[in-house]
């Protein structure tokens, strides 16, 4: 099993989250997946880069700096997207029960073995 | 005039291969020849697909015939050839502006006037673009650019106007200030802004001090239909904030109305969960302050 | 089958250009654009090997201008002659709303003329067209090589044409007879689109 | 945004609003334009449609030869921008897309939105109607003059 699946195995272990993957950031591509339950693989790694892409512009503008960690929290569940270098991205969807400090220290330490 | 035509005409006749024809093409349109004018610029774009100003001189007088779908494909066609393309962006900008979208009217003549900057019809163009609150296209994009008239001669009214009260980028009117009296970072560091990414009170400074609000809300327009999106397809429901931890700082995105985006920035001593309470008390500020200025 | 866009009042036909290799299927499309306004006509694309053989196919659009109203735009293809390329030449022929069979003049060339014949039967049967109803002319090029290189017209018609069809001589090199093939097969196919022709 | 027929376009529009995409065509397997935006000369349309038809065809045969199944979509990512060429089912046949995108949206991205599209398309296909007589009995007289000018003649 490589680095990267391992990784992503320690996040899709956190109570809550229902999978987590790699994800190419420019083309917004799935590289490699770990249980993602119920959920198209290929719309979060579409969505989640084009989300990162627009803040990065945005932080960048702002003088905040590269985003090191981006969560979109809805009603019923959360997407954490850390990225992992210039062209990689980590990220994770849970439901409401999430453990979300935990998800995103696990993001982090997968983002810092990736890249 | 006439006698401008005549000359032109023969130069091309002459040397059907040369860049004479922008020239003709331009003429007939400004003596409303429009017909011709479509003839001599078509053929001339026929030889040189790859010269932007081909391009750009057909879409103008596509616009001034009304043809608006065939305008917009002729600039970005040119502004694909020439991303600086001044002209394609002053006449994007005015089509955006027909059609009611205000944020990217504005990024299109922004980026028109970074390469004409002496250009006084475009500033106040922009100028009242970002005041959004123009009686009448025809008036809010007079001043002399030529553009403008073209598509104003053949524009009807917008079709949007939702921003429904005045956006002063200067020292701040006074219900702006009354926004986020009393919460801390009201002036540098709350931000709202419609979803068009036009700043609607409040203001962002860099660490340098620089007012930064206009860049960050041009970016960040459609954030909360992107948002949304991404919640909806991916099941989450509805979105409720959007938290972005960075090297310099955080930022947190909430929608206070289904038109508005705030905008919550701290440095990063201030913890992501404290941030989100900052920014909702500050998403019950705005509501209040939208529901009085409406 | 032709595309009838009757919102925007336009008609476009795709005309493939068929024959055994070397005929000149080639040469009649680049006299066509030779001649035809700029504005006119779209940019000639050919995919070609450096011997100038057509590796995949010729591609030519041209606007023919107001016809009852519709503006009507033709698609010249041309299939790659030589035999190993059968599959590209299916695929050219796919949605053809009619074809101008290229022969060589040549005596020396009638059996590849035959032989290329059959084969455009087989193609268009294996993609259910009904070869009878299928739009086309002749055209037998390379009229002006000397007379006992050439076979005459009469005897290319015996042996190509058993549906009695149109059929031209020509030169495509310098143009003779390119014109009377297009315009020869642009009735045939437009005359499937028109009133009191035969149901489209 | 020109189509041919106006059940398309609104799925088109809202591919177009979603996917950011610059350029779109759609055209049938044989090549021949259905519908497009963000292209200037009709003329550089068919050219297009041609070759991304026969780019298509080619794959799809090449599939066939390696003994795989075909190709669902084909992309190339240049520096500038990236095309995307994928076929699809509907009720009037195998259609083709050939969609251009920058920056400012992704393969990911315009993926995703031809999904939707497609499913779209494939519900709103309205039956085709039978075709009566499009052209005037004597279009000759006309056909002949368009070519001879055509031809300088």
């Amino acid at each position: 099993m490589s680095g990267a699946d391992h990784a992503l195995r320690r996040v899709s272990a956190v109570r809550g989250v229902r999978g987590a993957m790699l994800v190419s950031a420019p083309d917004g591509l799935v590289i490699s997946e770990s249980s993602m339950e119920d959920v198209d693989g290929r719309a979060i790694a579409a969505l989640a880069a084009s989300l990162a892409g627009r803040l990065r512009r945005a932080a960048a503008s702002a003088g905040l700096g590269r985003p090191t960690v981006i969560q979109l929290r809805g009603e019923t569940g959360t997407l954490l997207a850390v990225p992992a270098g210039d062209e990689l991205l980590v990220v994770a969807v849970g439901d409401r029960e999430t453990n979300l400090g935990l998800a995103r220290l696990e993001l982090l330490e997968a983002a810092r073995g990736i890249a | 005039m006439n006698d401008d035509v005549r000359a032109l005409t023969s130069e091309l006749a002459r040397d059907p291969g040369s860049l004479v024809f922008l020239d003709l093409a331009e003429v007939l349109r400004r003596r409303g020849q429009l017909d011709a004018a479509l003839t001599v610029a078509a053929s001339g774009l026929a030889r040189y697909p790859a010269l932007a100003d081909a391009h750009a001189l057909h879409a103008r007088i596509l616009a001034e015939r009304g043809d608006g779908d065939g305008a917009f494909d002729g600039w970005m066609n040119a502004l694909q050839l020439e991303p600086a393309h001044q002209a394609a962006h002053r006449g994007l900008g005015f089509l955006y502006y027909r059609a009611g979208d205000l944020a990217r009217a504005l990024r299109h003549l922004e980026f028109a006037a970074q390469a004409a900057p002496e250009d006084a019809g475009l500033r106040a163009a922009i100028e009242r673009v970002r005041v959004a609150a123009a009686p009448a296209p025809a008036e809010a994009l007079a001043g002399g650019t030529a553009a403008g008239e073209v598509v104003a001669e053949a524009a009807p009214a917008p079709t949007s106007r939702a921003i429904p009260f005045a956006i002063d980028s200067g020292s701040g009117t006074s219900s702006e200030s009354e926004l986020f009296a009393g919460l801390d970072g009201a002036r540098d560091g709350l931000l709202l802004l419609d979803q068009h990414g036009l700043r609607l009170g409040g203001a962002l400074r860099n660490e340098d001090g620089a007012d930064v609000s206009d860049a960050v809300a041009a970016h960040l327009a459609g954030v909360s239909r992107e948002a949304a999106r991404a919640a909806r397809l991916l099941g989450l429901g509805e979105w409720q904030s959007l938290g972005v931890e960075c090297e310099d700082g955080n930022a947190h995105l909430v929608a206070p109305t289904a038109e508005t985006v705030l905008l919550t920035v701290r440095d990063v001593s201030v913890p992501a969960g404290r941030l989100g309470l900052v920014a909702e008390r500050a998403a019950q500020a705005a509501r209040r302050w939208l529901e009085r200025v409406a | 089958m032709s595309l009838v866009n009757f919102t925007a009042r336009e008609i476009t036909c795709k005309i493939v250009y068929y024959g055994p290799g070397r005929s000149g299927k080639t040469t009649n499309l680049q006299y066509v654009f030779g001649r035809v306004p700029e504005t006119r006509r779209g940019r000639m694309v050919s995919l070609a090997t450096h011997g100038d053989r057509t590796l995949f196919f010729d591609f030519l659009p041209i606007e023919l201008g107001s016809i009852s109203g519709f503006t009507t735009r033709f698609q010249l293809y041309t299939v790659p002659g030589q035999s190993y390329y059968n599959a590209t030449r299916k695929l050219v022929l796919q949605g053809a709303d009619g074809v101008v069979f290229v022969a060589d003049s040549q005596a020396r060339r009638f059996d590849d003329n035959i032989e290329s014949l059959q084969n455009l039967q087989e193609n268009l049967l294996e993609q259910g067209v009904d070869v009878r109803q299928m739009p086309i002319v002749f055209q037998y090029n390379k009229q002006d090589l000397p007379r006992d290189l050439v076979l005459a017209r009469e005897d290319l018609d015996d042996a190509l044409n058993f549906r009695g069809v149109e059929s031209f001589p020509a030169d495509a090199l310098h143009g003779s007879g390119v014109f009377e093939t297009l315009k020869g097969i642009s009735e045939l196919v437009l005359r499937k689109l028109a009133v009191g022709g035969p149901a489209a | 945004m020109r189509v041919l027929e106006s059940w398309v376009s609104g799925p088109l529009s809202r591919f177009l609003d979603e996917s950011a995409a610059r350029l779109v065509l759609l055209m049938t397997s044989s090549g021949q334009v259905v519908a497009q935006h963000g292209f200037t000369r009709s003329v550089d349309v068919m050219s297009a449609a041609a070759l991304g038809a026969g780019i298509m065809a080619s794959t799809g045969e090449l599939a066939h030869l390696m003994g795989s199944p075909r190709f669902g979509a084909l992309v190339h990512q240049g520096t500038e921008q990236g095309l995307m060429l994928s076929g699809f089912e509907t009720p009037r046949g195998r259609w083709i897309g050939l969609v251009a995108f920058g920056p400012e949206s992704s393969v990911g991205i315009v993926q995703l939105f031809f999904q939707q599209f497609t499913d779209e398309i494939a519900a709103a296909a309205p039956p085709e109607e039978p075709r009566g007589p499009v052209l005037a009995e004597n279009f000759e007289h006309e056909l002949n003059a368009s070519l001879r000018a055509l031809f300088g003649r």
